[in-house]
Protein backbone atom coordinates (compact mmCIF):
# COMPACT_ATOMS: atom_id res chain seq x y z
CA UNK A 1 0.00 0.00 0.00
CA UNK A 2 1.06 3.48 -0.92
CA UNK A 3 -2.06 6.02 -0.44
CA UNK A 4 -2.50 9.87 0.21
CA UNK A 5 -5.84 10.59 1.86
CA UNK A 6 -6.65 14.30 2.81
CA UNK A 7 -9.54 13.61 6.23
CA UNK A 8 -11.59 16.45 7.12
CA UNK A 9 -12.74 14.77 10.16
CA UNK A 10 -10.29 13.71 13.05
CA UNK A 11 -7.07 11.51 12.52
CA UNK A 12 -7.04 8.17 14.41
CA UNK A 13 -3.96 7.07 14.66
CA UNK A 14 -4.36 3.81 16.22
CA UNK A 15 -6.28 2.49 12.93
CA UNK A 16 -4.23 3.96 10.39
CA UNK A 17 -1.69 2.00 12.02
CA UNK A 18 -3.53 -1.19 12.16
CA UNK A 19 -4.34 -0.46 8.16
CA UNK A 20 -0.37 -1.28 7.81
CA UNK A 21 0.29 -3.89 9.45
CA UNK A 22 2.02 -7.01 7.36
CA UNK A 23 3.62 -10.18 8.36
CA UNK A 24 7.14 -9.36 6.81
CA UNK A 25 7.00 -6.38 8.34
CA UNK A 26 9.73 -5.96 11.34
CA UNK A 27 9.43 -2.10 11.67
CA UNK A 28 6.64 0.60 12.09
CA UNK A 29 7.62 4.65 12.39
CA UNK A 30 4.93 7.06 12.61
CA UNK A 31 5.26 10.92 12.36
CA UNK A 32 2.49 12.75 14.10
CA UNK A 33 2.26 16.42 13.59
CA UNK A 34 0.55 18.13 16.53
CA UNK A 35 -1.00 21.78 16.85
CA UNK A 36 1.47 23.18 19.60
CA UNK A 37 0.54 26.19 21.62
CA UNK A 38 3.23 28.11 19.98
CA UNK A 39 4.93 29.55 16.86
CA UNK A 40 7.35 31.71 16.39
CA UNK A 41 7.02 33.43 19.79
CA UNK A 42 3.20 33.73 19.33
CA UNK A 43 0.69 31.77 21.33
CA UNK A 44 -1.49 29.79 18.90
CA UNK A 45 -5.29 29.04 19.91
CA UNK A 46 -6.33 27.23 16.67
CA UNK A 47 -5.59 26.62 13.78
CA UNK A 48 -7.78 26.13 9.67
CA UNK A 49 -6.31 24.51 7.00
CA UNK A 50 -7.01 25.00 3.84
CA UNK A 51 -6.40 21.83 1.18
CA UNK A 52 -6.40 22.01 -2.55
CA UNK A 53 -7.55 18.46 -2.80
CA UNK A 54 -6.53 17.26 -5.96
CA UNK A 55 -3.21 17.97 -6.50
CA UNK A 56 -2.64 17.13 -2.66
CA UNK A 57 -3.57 13.54 -3.58
CA UNK A 58 -1.33 13.50 -7.06
CA UNK A 59 1.47 15.30 -5.07
CA UNK A 60 1.51 13.15 -2.37
CA UNK A 61 1.02 10.23 -4.52
CA UNK A 62 4.16 11.11 -6.61
CA UNK A 63 5.62 11.80 -3.02
CA UNK A 64 5.45 8.22 -1.87
CA UNK A 65 6.27 6.30 -4.71
CA UNK A 66 9.15 8.32 -5.52
CA UNK A 67 10.17 7.44 -1.49
CA UNK A 68 9.13 3.81 -2.27
CA UNK A 69 11.46 3.51 -5.60
CA UNK A 70 14.31 5.08 -3.52
CA UNK A 71 13.85 3.12 0.38
CA UNK A 72 12.90 -0.59 -0.57
CA UNK A 73 9.60 -0.53 2.13
CA UNK A 74 6.38 -2.84 2.64
CA UNK A 75 4.14 0.10 2.98
CA UNK A 76 3.35 3.93 3.45
CA UNK A 77 0.02 5.63 4.29
CA UNK A 78 0.17 9.32 4.75
CA UNK A 79 -3.12 11.42 6.19
CA UNK A 80 -3.40 15.20 6.28
CA UNK A 81 -5.78 16.90 8.33
CA UNK A 82 -8.13 19.85 6.07
CA UNK A 83 -10.35 22.56 7.57
CA UNK A 84 -10.14 23.29 11.97
CA UNK A 85 -8.33 21.80 14.16
CA UNK A 86 -7.62 22.85 18.47
CA UNK A 87 -4.76 23.25 20.18
CA UNK A 88 -3.02 18.91 20.17
CA UNK A 89 -4.80 18.47 17.60
CA UNK A 90 -3.52 15.93 14.89
CA UNK A 91 -2.64 17.95 11.96
CA UNK A 92 -0.61 14.89 9.60
CA UNK A 93 0.23 11.49 10.27
CA UNK A 94 2.49 9.52 8.33
CA UNK A 95 3.42 5.83 8.67
CA UNK A 96 5.83 3.61 7.02
CA UNK A 97 6.26 -0.10 7.67
CA UNK A 98 9.29 -2.24 6.38
CA UNK A 99 11.49 -5.62 7.13
CA UNK A 100 14.06 -3.18 9.10
CA UNK A 101 14.41 -0.54 11.08
CA UNK A 102 16.46 2.03 8.95
CA UNK A 103 14.27 1.97 5.87
CA UNK A 104 11.16 3.03 7.66
CA UNK A 105 12.96 5.86 9.35
CA UNK A 106 14.61 6.92 6.65
CA UNK A 107 11.56 6.56 4.54
CA UNK A 108 8.92 8.22 6.82
CA UNK A 109 11.63 11.00 7.29
CA UNK A 110 11.44 11.79 3.49
CA UNK A 111 7.82 11.80 3.29
CA UNK A 112 6.70 14.03 5.66
CA UNK A 113 10.02 16.49 4.33
CA UNK A 114 8.34 16.45 1.41
CA UNK A 115 4.72 16.77 2.06
CA UNK A 116 5.51 20.20 3.33
CA UNK A 117 7.90 21.62 1.23
CA UNK A 118 5.01 20.38 -2.14
CA UNK A 119 1.42 19.65 -0.82
CA UNK A 120 -0.93 22.87 -1.72
CA UNK A 121 -2.10 23.64 1.65
CA UNK A 122 -2.19 26.36 4.12
CA UNK A 123 -2.41 26.51 7.33
CA UNK A 124 -4.07 30.05 9.14
CA UNK A 125 -2.71 30.26 12.83
CA UNK A 126 -5.41 32.23 15.15
CA UNK A 127 -3.62 33.77 18.03
CA UNK A 128 -4.02 33.70 21.69
CA UNK A 129 -4.37 37.90 21.13
CA UNK A 130 -7.26 37.41 18.65
CA UNK A 131 -5.59 38.19 15.35
CA UNK A 132 -4.48 35.10 12.86
CA UNK A 133 -1.97 35.30 10.01
CA UNK A 134 -1.23 32.76 7.38
CA UNK A 135 2.22 30.78 7.79
CA UNK A 136 5.14 30.21 5.35
CA UNK A 137 6.57 27.12 4.22
CA UNK A 138 10.26 25.76 5.61
CA UNK A 139 11.73 26.79 2.37
CA UNK A 140 10.14 30.23 1.98
CA UNK A 141 10.92 31.22 6.18
CA UNK A 142 14.72 30.57 4.51
CA UNK A 143 14.60 33.35 2.14
CA UNK A 144 13.64 35.55 5.54
CA UNK A 145 10.45 38.05 4.93
CA UNK A 146 8.93 38.73 1.38
CA UNK A 147 6.29 40.35 -0.14
CA UNK A 148 3.59 37.15 0.27
CA UNK A 149 4.30 37.33 3.86
CA UNK A 150 1.85 39.01 6.23
CA UNK A 151 0.22 38.79 9.60
CA UNK A 152 -3.38 39.88 8.99
CA UNK B 1 -4.55 37.11 -26.12
CA UNK B 2 -5.32 34.06 -24.09
CA UNK B 3 -8.80 33.38 -22.85
CA UNK B 4 -7.64 31.83 -19.21
CA UNK B 5 -9.72 30.84 -15.57
CA UNK B 6 -7.14 32.05 -12.40
CA UNK B 7 -7.69 30.71 -9.24
CA UNK B 8 -6.53 32.39 -6.18
CA UNK B 9 -5.62 30.14 -2.77
CA UNK B 10 -5.46 31.41 0.98
CA UNK B 11 -3.59 34.34 1.58
CA UNK B 12 -3.67 35.33 -2.62
CA UNK B 13 -7.73 34.53 -2.16
CA UNK B 14 -8.02 36.56 1.00
CA UNK B 15 -6.15 39.74 -0.71
CA UNK B 16 -7.68 39.41 -3.84
CA UNK B 17 -10.93 39.33 -2.69
CA UNK B 18 -12.59 36.71 -4.95
CA UNK B 19 -11.87 32.78 -5.46
CA UNK B 20 -10.95 32.88 -9.25
CA UNK B 21 -11.79 34.84 -12.39
CA UNK B 22 -11.65 34.44 -15.94
CA UNK B 23 -9.91 36.87 -18.08
CA UNK B 24 -7.96 37.88 -21.40
CA UNK B 25 -4.60 38.52 -21.16
CA UNK B 26 -1.45 39.67 -23.04
CA UNK B 27 0.98 37.23 -20.89
CA UNK B 28 2.30 34.18 -22.87
CA UNK B 29 3.73 32.45 -19.41
CA UNK B 30 3.06 32.07 -15.81
CA UNK B 31 5.37 34.69 -14.60
CA UNK B 32 3.79 37.23 -16.66
CA UNK B 33 1.04 36.01 -15.88
CA UNK B 34 1.22 36.34 -12.35
CA UNK B 35 2.91 39.64 -12.54
CA UNK B 36 -0.20 41.71 -14.63
CA UNK B 37 -2.35 40.36 -11.76
CA UNK B 38 -0.26 42.05 -8.56
CA UNK B 39 -3.55 44.15 -8.15
CA UNK B 40 -4.56 40.72 -6.83
CA UNK B 41 -1.81 39.31 -4.99
CA UNK B 42 -0.22 41.94 -4.06
CA UNK B 43 3.47 39.98 -4.29
CA UNK B 44 6.38 40.69 -6.11
CA UNK B 45 9.13 38.10 -7.35
CA UNK B 46 6.80 34.50 -7.12
CA UNK B 47 9.96 32.37 -7.93
CA UNK B 48 11.22 30.03 -4.91
CA UNK B 49 8.39 30.07 -2.88
CA UNK B 50 5.07 30.66 -4.75
CA UNK B 51 3.63 27.83 -6.90
CA UNK B 52 1.77 27.61 -9.82
CA UNK B 53 -0.64 24.87 -11.34
CA UNK B 54 -2.07 24.72 -14.67
CA UNK B 55 -4.95 22.23 -15.60
CA UNK B 56 -4.12 20.82 -12.09
CA UNK B 57 -0.66 19.77 -12.57
CA UNK B 58 2.35 21.59 -11.17
CA UNK B 59 4.26 23.92 -13.44
CA UNK B 60 7.25 26.09 -13.63
CA UNK B 61 7.11 29.57 -14.10
CA UNK B 62 8.13 29.81 -17.50
CA UNK B 63 5.21 27.42 -18.75
CA UNK B 64 3.36 28.58 -21.47
CA UNK B 65 -0.41 29.70 -21.62
CA UNK B 66 -2.82 28.26 -23.97
CA UNK B 67 -6.31 29.07 -24.14
CA UNK B 68 -9.23 27.48 -21.55
CA UNK B 69 -6.22 27.00 -18.95
CA UNK B 70 -7.51 26.99 -15.09
CA UNK B 71 -4.29 28.66 -13.51
CA UNK B 72 -3.96 28.10 -10.40
CA UNK B 73 -1.66 30.34 -7.19
CA UNK B 74 -0.18 29.12 -4.70
CA UNK B 75 1.09 31.66 -1.99
CA UNK B 76 3.83 29.64 0.28
CA UNK B 77 2.80 26.19 1.03
CA UNK B 78 2.54 24.98 5.03
CA UNK B 79 1.62 21.71 5.48
CA UNK B 80 2.15 19.86 8.28
CA UNK C 1 8.91 12.29 31.11
CA UNK C 2 11.67 9.82 30.71
CA UNK C 3 10.59 6.49 31.16
CA UNK C 4 11.43 2.64 30.30
CA UNK C 5 9.11 -0.05 31.34
CA UNK C 6 9.44 -4.27 30.90
CA UNK C 7 5.86 -5.27 29.88
CA UNK C 8 5.11 -8.97 30.61
CA UNK C 9 1.66 -8.28 28.75
CA UNK C 10 0.40 -7.26 25.42
CA UNK C 11 2.40 -3.57 24.30
CA UNK C 12 -1.29 -0.88 23.82
CA UNK C 13 0.95 1.89 21.72
CA UNK C 14 -2.55 3.96 21.56
CA UNK C 15 -2.03 3.91 25.05
CA UNK C 16 1.69 4.87 25.45
CA UNK C 17 1.38 7.39 22.62
CA UNK C 18 -1.59 9.13 24.32
CA UNK C 19 0.57 9.10 27.18
CA UNK C 20 3.09 11.27 25.73
CA UNK C 21 0.49 14.47 25.13
CA UNK C 22 2.22 17.87 25.62
CA UNK C 23 0.95 21.22 24.45
CA UNK C 24 4.03 22.46 23.54
CA UNK C 25 5.08 19.39 21.29
CA UNK C 26 4.86 19.64 17.63
CA UNK C 27 5.99 16.62 16.74
CA UNK C 28 5.69 12.65 17.86
CA UNK C 29 7.86 10.04 16.36
CA UNK C 30 6.84 6.19 16.96
CA UNK C 31 9.16 3.06 16.41
CA UNK C 32 7.27 -0.13 16.72
CA UNK C 33 9.15 -3.49 16.28
CA UNK C 34 6.72 -5.96 15.22
CA UNK C 35 7.81 -10.39 14.89
CA UNK C 36 7.66 -11.20 11.15
CA UNK C 37 7.75 -14.08 9.94
CA UNK C 38 11.17 -14.54 8.65
CA UNK C 39 14.80 -13.89 10.03
CA UNK C 40 18.00 -14.62 8.30
CA UNK C 41 16.38 -16.78 6.34
CA UNK C 42 14.33 -18.87 8.73
CA UNK C 43 10.47 -18.54 8.84
CA UNK C 44 9.75 -17.62 12.28
CA UNK C 45 6.22 -19.14 14.10
CA UNK C 46 7.38 -17.15 17.45
CA UNK C 47 9.62 -15.55 19.89
CA UNK C 48 10.60 -15.88 23.52
CA UNK C 49 12.19 -12.69 25.14
CA UNK C 50 14.53 -13.19 28.44
CA UNK C 51 14.97 -9.93 30.06
CA UNK C 52 17.13 -9.13 33.15
CA UNK C 53 15.04 -6.60 34.38
CA UNK C 54 16.98 -4.36 37.12
CA UNK C 55 20.10 -3.81 34.40
CA UNK C 56 17.26 -3.24 31.35
CA UNK C 57 15.66 -0.53 33.31
CA UNK C 58 19.38 1.15 34.84
CA UNK C 59 20.82 0.68 31.17
CA UNK C 60 17.66 1.78 29.32
CA UNK C 61 17.42 5.29 31.76
CA UNK C 62 20.78 5.73 31.49
CA UNK C 63 19.91 5.53 27.24
CA UNK C 64 16.83 7.63 27.73
CA UNK C 65 19.09 10.70 29.65
CA UNK C 66 21.73 9.88 27.06
CA UNK C 67 19.86 11.08 24.75
CA UNK C 68 17.64 13.64 26.35
CA UNK C 69 21.11 15.54 27.31
CA UNK C 70 21.95 15.69 23.48
CA UNK C 71 18.66 16.22 21.81
CA UNK C 72 16.18 18.77 22.92
CA UNK C 73 12.92 16.67 23.53
CA UNK C 74 10.25 17.27 25.23
CA UNK C 75 9.80 13.69 26.37
CA UNK C 76 10.51 10.59 25.52
CA UNK C 77 9.10 6.45 26.87
CA UNK C 78 10.32 3.17 25.52
CA UNK C 79 8.55 -0.12 26.52
CA UNK C 80 10.16 -3.60 25.69
CA UNK C 81 8.25 -7.30 25.56
CA UNK C 82 9.56 -10.32 28.33
CA UNK C 83 7.81 -13.47 27.86
CA UNK C 84 6.78 -14.86 24.85
CA UNK C 85 5.23 -13.31 21.08
CA UNK C 86 3.33 -14.47 18.14
CA UNK C 87 3.70 -13.53 14.67
CA UNK C 88 3.06 -9.78 14.50
CA UNK C 89 3.12 -8.78 17.97
CA UNK C 90 4.73 -5.80 18.89
CA UNK C 91 8.12 -6.58 21.02
CA UNK C 92 9.07 -3.08 20.97
CA UNK C 93 7.47 0.61 21.24
CA UNK C 94 9.29 3.78 21.49
CA UNK C 95 7.94 7.15 21.22
CA UNK C 96 9.72 11.19 21.31
CA UNK C 97 7.58 14.15 21.31
CA UNK C 98 9.71 17.47 20.77
CA UNK C 99 8.61 21.38 19.35
CA UNK C 100 9.56 20.13 15.91
CA UNK C 101 10.37 16.82 13.95
CA UNK C 102 14.00 16.54 13.69
CA UNK C 103 14.39 16.34 17.25
CA UNK C 104 12.39 13.43 17.76
CA UNK C 105 13.15 11.51 14.49
CA UNK C 106 16.94 11.94 15.98
CA UNK C 107 16.18 10.89 19.26
CA UNK C 108 13.50 7.90 18.58
CA UNK C 109 16.17 6.21 16.38
CA UNK C 110 18.95 7.18 18.44
CA UNK C 111 16.87 5.68 21.93
CA UNK C 112 15.93 2.48 19.78
CA UNK C 113 19.81 1.96 18.19
CA UNK C 114 20.86 1.95 22.18
CA UNK C 115 18.06 -0.30 23.03
CA UNK C 116 19.19 -3.20 20.57
CA UNK C 117 23.03 -2.90 21.62
CA UNK C 118 22.63 -2.79 25.26
CA UNK C 119 19.77 -4.26 27.11
CA UNK C 120 20.72 -7.15 28.61
CA UNK C 121 17.51 -8.74 26.84
CA UNK C 122 17.66 -12.28 24.56
CA UNK C 123 15.49 -13.53 21.88
CA UNK C 124 14.89 -17.35 21.17
CA UNK C 125 13.17 -17.79 17.65
CA UNK C 126 11.12 -21.26 17.02
CA UNK C 127 11.18 -21.92 13.67
CA UNK C 128 8.23 -23.14 11.23
CA UNK C 129 10.89 -26.40 10.97
CA UNK C 130 10.62 -27.00 15.02
CA UNK C 131 13.68 -26.01 15.85
CA UNK C 132 14.52 -22.96 17.69
CA UNK C 133 17.94 -20.38 18.18
CA UNK C 134 18.97 -17.70 20.60
CA UNK C 135 19.32 -14.68 17.93
CA UNK C 136 22.57 -12.66 17.60
CA UNK C 137 22.97 -8.91 18.14
CA UNK C 138 23.43 -6.63 15.31
CA UNK C 139 27.14 -5.68 16.38
CA UNK C 140 27.74 -9.19 17.32
CA UNK C 141 26.59 -10.13 13.79
CA UNK C 142 29.03 -8.25 12.63
CA UNK C 143 32.17 -9.76 13.88
CA UNK C 144 30.86 -12.94 11.55
CA UNK C 145 29.96 -16.24 13.94
CA UNK C 146 31.70 -16.40 16.49
CA UNK C 147 31.82 -19.49 19.35
CA UNK C 148 28.99 -18.35 21.66
CA UNK C 149 26.42 -18.51 18.58
CA UNK C 150 24.41 -21.50 17.45
CA UNK C 151 20.96 -22.91 16.71
CA UNK C 152 19.95 -25.28 19.25
CA UNK D 1 40.88 -16.46 46.58
CA UNK D 2 37.33 -14.76 45.60
CA UNK D 3 33.79 -16.28 46.79
CA UNK D 4 31.88 -15.39 43.94
CA UNK D 5 28.03 -16.29 42.80
CA UNK D 6 28.17 -16.42 38.57
CA UNK D 7 24.30 -16.09 36.95
CA UNK D 8 24.31 -17.46 33.50
CA UNK D 9 21.71 -15.70 31.11
CA UNK D 10 20.10 -17.21 28.11
CA UNK D 11 22.31 -19.54 25.60
CA UNK D 12 24.71 -19.09 28.46
CA UNK D 13 22.13 -20.88 31.04
CA UNK D 14 21.14 -23.66 28.49
CA UNK D 15 24.30 -24.23 28.04
CA UNK D 16 25.48 -24.37 32.00
CA UNK D 17 22.16 -26.27 32.58
CA UNK D 18 22.15 -24.08 35.88
CA UNK D 19 20.82 -20.64 36.49
CA UNK D 20 23.66 -19.75 38.93
CA UNK D 21 26.30 -21.70 41.34
CA UNK D 22 28.40 -19.88 43.78
CA UNK D 23 31.65 -20.58 43.88
CA UNK D 24 35.23 -20.53 45.04
CA UNK D 25 38.14 -19.12 42.40
CA UNK D 26 41.57 -17.87 41.54
CA UNK D 27 40.39 -15.15 38.66
CA UNK D 28 40.98 -11.54 39.70
CA UNK D 29 39.48 -10.64 36.89
CA UNK D 30 36.06 -10.60 35.54
CA UNK D 31 37.94 -11.98 31.71
CA UNK D 32 39.57 -14.77 34.19
CA UNK D 33 36.65 -16.10 35.91
CA UNK D 34 34.76 -16.47 32.04
CA UNK D 35 37.78 -18.10 30.69
CA UNK D 36 37.89 -20.53 34.18
CA UNK D 37 34.08 -21.18 33.79
CA UNK D 38 34.55 -22.11 29.70
CA UNK D 39 33.23 -25.72 30.23
CA UNK D 40 30.08 -24.00 31.64
CA UNK D 41 29.15 -21.27 29.07
CA UNK D 42 31.43 -23.11 25.88
CA UNK D 43 32.31 -20.16 24.76
CA UNK D 44 36.05 -18.67 24.16
CA UNK D 45 36.68 -14.80 23.98
CA UNK D 46 33.63 -12.73 25.01
CA UNK D 47 34.93 -9.11 24.85
CA UNK D 48 33.18 -7.48 21.73
CA UNK D 49 30.20 -9.30 21.98
CA UNK D 50 28.98 -11.14 25.17
CA UNK D 51 29.08 -8.47 28.57
CA UNK D 52 29.62 -8.73 31.92
CA UNK D 53 27.93 -6.99 35.05
CA UNK D 54 28.66 -7.00 38.83
CA UNK D 55 26.40 -6.38 41.60
CA UNK D 56 23.88 -5.08 38.98
CA UNK D 57 26.33 -2.74 37.25
CA UNK D 58 27.38 -2.86 33.78
CA UNK D 59 31.12 -3.75 34.19
CA UNK D 60 34.39 -4.50 31.82
CA UNK D 61 36.25 -7.66 31.45
CA UNK D 62 39.17 -6.49 33.45
CA UNK D 63 37.02 -5.20 36.17
CA UNK D 64 38.63 -6.79 39.24
CA UNK D 65 37.28 -9.38 41.58
CA UNK D 66 35.76 -8.82 45.26
CA UNK D 67 33.98 -11.19 47.85
CA UNK D 68 30.27 -11.45 47.71
CA UNK D 69 30.30 -10.06 43.90
CA UNK D 70 27.37 -11.62 42.21
CA UNK D 71 28.86 -11.63 38.50
CA UNK D 72 25.87 -12.25 35.56
CA UNK D 73 27.38 -13.15 32.20
CA UNK D 74 25.53 -12.24 28.98
CA UNK D 75 26.07 -13.69 25.99
CA UNK D 76 25.20 -11.38 23.11
CA UNK D 77 21.67 -9.20 23.55
CA UNK D 78 19.56 -9.22 21.06
CA UNK D 79 16.67 -6.98 22.29
CA UNK D 80 13.77 -5.48 19.75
Amino acid sequence: MRRIDIFEQAIDPDALRRGLFNEAAGALVTFEGWIRNHNEGREVRALDYEVYTPLALSEGQRILDAVANDIPILAAHAVHRSGSLQLGGCAVWVGVVSAHRDEAFRACRAIIDQIKLDLPIWKKEYYVEGDSGWVNCERCASHGSHPGHAHT
Amino acid sequence: MTRLTVRYFALFRERAGIDQEQLTTEATTALELFHSLAHRHQTDDPRGHCKVAINDVMADWDSPLHDNDIVLLFPPVAGG
